[in-house]
């Protein structure tokens, strides 16, 4: 029998090594892992390049990751925010390199690493600082620029339930970036609130097939913040 | 001369969007050209970080942290709209799917160029975002911005000087001063406040403007 | 109000036109849009150029369009079946022409038209007769061909229910290429078995957002064959 | 020389798929191998239009038009199975999400080309479906195939004349006489049906063949 289902999330992350690259979902705090990430930070292993949309924010998740010293890259879209200062403050002493990528590139890279092309030309920062040094073609009378995919060791992120085939369903826009970063990594691990039994999930609404899912979690679903409605 | 205020531009800009338009708002002065689409026209508001069909905010206390805007801001969901994952989000955006988007700018130039990403100020940490995406994704990309920086300067410019986030992808300008379109013959005035001319705008801007055929007041 | 939902399915396709691209959703015959193709027939256009992944079977379907003499050329992955016959003649004598593509390579580039990428270096036929004279290249040691996107004026595609914005959700295997054809038709034609009122799909299991769907017809759910169970 | 049958075949490839494994199983002879995999073992087969999990035949009266494999045949979902567009199924293939892929060949080289989709004939309609995708995308692709056409040619050659599915791709061979593993190094024997030998194998084939280390009778 295949249980992908793991009930202790140390177990779950006790082979991401030093150096691995990392995807994490999340857009913003909406679908970011944050007790994975946590359980990953109780690991003392450093030097990782973390592929994400932000550079963290506040003190959770990817930001406590960063304030703890253990990474060595971010590869992302939008790292400076209002409250990114965890970032912020590696950044500007050097201690973080920062490979800055147009979200849509960054998508369509993730996407082109699971689906197994070898490059895609595209349309977004043709002409710009971003894409330097790049090879750049115009087809069709459009400007594209070559870009390559973005695969990872590991991918961590947030789903709302998951069945011990690693089936996967998402909550609202928490889902951002999860089912691509999860055909784009070689072991994915997947935090849920629920396991469900096999089979609960109605075939026709799984969004991610178990098939790119090597890990998932239950963690206990955050209690919703003071204000906050449901927050399934 | 009756400089519009920033929630007059929002509602010029939204009367130039019709019904059953998907558009995408850019995060800053563009989101707030939502308050001003009349409620009896259907428009599709479009996310980046992966609905469509977006509604107003939610009434305090019923916000979801899983339900933001790309400004990461709660929003709603109307009946009718859909979650998608970022790849088909951004295929939506380069595809060509959406009809407009709205965008702020540092800087446009009169043949559509945009600057909107970084100052390009050393030691500034850059953040891209869907700004390169957006500026080149949609059937028509629109920016609103006031027209002169604090300093009194033109953001309307006949080449950037700020970093690129794409080039001649702007079509339409609106500014509080005026309404602009841009194209390899540079900008032609479509709209100007009362009590301006196209003199005082070319003296403000440096730049040498036309006045489109069917220019008219705002 | 926004109401894509056509009543009349010959006002559907009234506005294809001869030499139009279309793209025809079905494996086999799950998903195969038989009414919209047949108010296409209805229609007295031709030099119609088909993309599809077969190329008809039986007598319905695209077979009935390559019958009536509407199709100039076929691009698809598989057009020799046990009962092609219609394509076989028409191929034969020199009727249509025929775009061979793998398949993956058909999906792929489909795809990228509706994503907007100018081309993709992708992984398959490499080295044999269906990549001749194009472009290769070697990645990272592995050898990929240049290939280009695919999009079309019309796609026509079967879905199992829509609403008045033109969401959709499938029916199992009947899903196929439908909805990569959606997003890179400039006209997308859904007939579906049921409009559902806005609101009654939910907004987590919507397979093809509304924005990729121009056009939805409900035609009658097909009487189940004899000896076929369920087919809903 | 106990010559393996078809189903024989089948079960020798169903013994080598482990309990977890990915797998597409190719249309025609590989096929077979889904009636031999052991009912105690998880193992998770794709179709290549857009279903995983996929069960056996359906009972009949039972089939639906709208569930089929790549085959275009009536087939059944396990509890735990879903459904996928075509980008994605292609995705899972092409991605090397799938850990086996079995398939037919016309010919397979001693280094691994593969040929299964076209004769090459003249005047034959080439059809080419997943063959392509499927030959390159899984972590392992192994060909089931006897080991010699009806006119008695061996279809395990030194170089393939007919047009190629794949380059490099084919890492095992399953025949009806032996089972060989490819290479850089050409073909070896992993194991042969009794009573026949190295020698035996090298006259059928017309190849100069090494035993593998481990050889032992199938």
């Amino acid at each position: 029998m295949i249980d992908k289902s793991f009930a202790d999330i140390g177990a779950a992350v006790a082979d991401i090594f030093d150096g691995a690259s990392i995807m994490i979902g999340g857009f913003g705090t909406a679908g970011m892992p944050d007790e994975l990430i946590d359980a990953l930070i109780a690991r003392q292993v450093g030097d990782l390049t973390i592929i994400s949309n932000n550079a963290g924010n506040g003190e959770a998740g990817v930001a406590a990751l960063i304030k703890a010293g253990r990474v060595s890259k971010v590869i992302c879209s939008f790292p400076r925010q209002s409250d990114s200062h965890h970032f912020d403050a590696r950044y500007r002493a050097g201690e973080i390199e920062l490979e800055l990528v147009p979200q849509g590139n960054l998508a369509a890279r993730i996407q082109a690493a699971g689906a197994g092309l070898g490059a895609i030309f595209t349309p977004t920062g043709f002409g710009t600082l971003l894409a330097e040094g790049k090879e750049t073609r115009t087809i069709d009378g459009k400007d594209y620029v070559l870009e390559y995919p973005i695969g990872a060791d590991f991918a961590l992120i947030k789903a709302l339930k998951g069945d011990r085939w690693g089936n996967l369903v998402y909550s609202k826009t928490a889902r951002n970036f999860g089912p691509i970063m999860a055909m784009a990594a070689k072991t994915t691990l997947a935090q849920v609130s629920q396991i469900v039994p096999l089979g609960a999930l109605d075939p026709e609404v799984v969004v991610t097939p178990g098939i790119f899912v090597q890990r998932v979690v239950a963690v206990a679903a955050a209690p919703a913040p003071a204000g906050s409605g449901e927050s399934q | 001369m009756n400089r519009l205020n920033r929630e007059q531009m929002a509602a010029r800009v939204a009367r130039d969007i019709p019904e059953g338009a998907y558009v995408n708002l850019g995060i800053g002065l563009p989101t707030r050209v939502a308050d001003f689409l009349p409620g009896d026209r259907e428009i599709f508001l479009q996310s980046e970080n992966g609905l469509l069909g977006m509604g107003p905010a939610p009434a305090p206390g019923e916000e979801d942290p899983e339900l933001i805007n790309a400004g990461k801001q709660p929003v709603t969901l109307l009946a009718g709209g859909c979650y998608f994952h970022h790849a088909d989000s951004f295929a939506m955006m380069r595809g060509g799917h959406l009809d407009i988007c709205v965008l702020g700018a540092f800087q446009v130039s009169t043949h559509g160029d945009l600057a909107n990403w970084h100052t390009g100020e050393p030691g500034a940490i850059p953040a891209v975002g869907g700004a390169m995406d957006l500026a080149i994704g949609a059937k028509r990309t629109l920016v609103m911005m006031e027209l002169l920086t604090k300093q009194g300067q033109s953001k309307l410019v006949e080449q950037c000087t700020y970093p690129l986030t794409g080039l001649r992808c702007v079509l339409r300008v609106y500014t509080d001063l005026a309404v602009f379109d841009l194209g390899a013959d540079g900008a032609r005035v479509v709209e100007m406040v009362d009590g301006l001319t196209i003199d005082d705008l070319s003296r403000l801007t440096g730049l040498p403007l036309a006045r489109a055929d069917q220019a008219q007041a705002i």
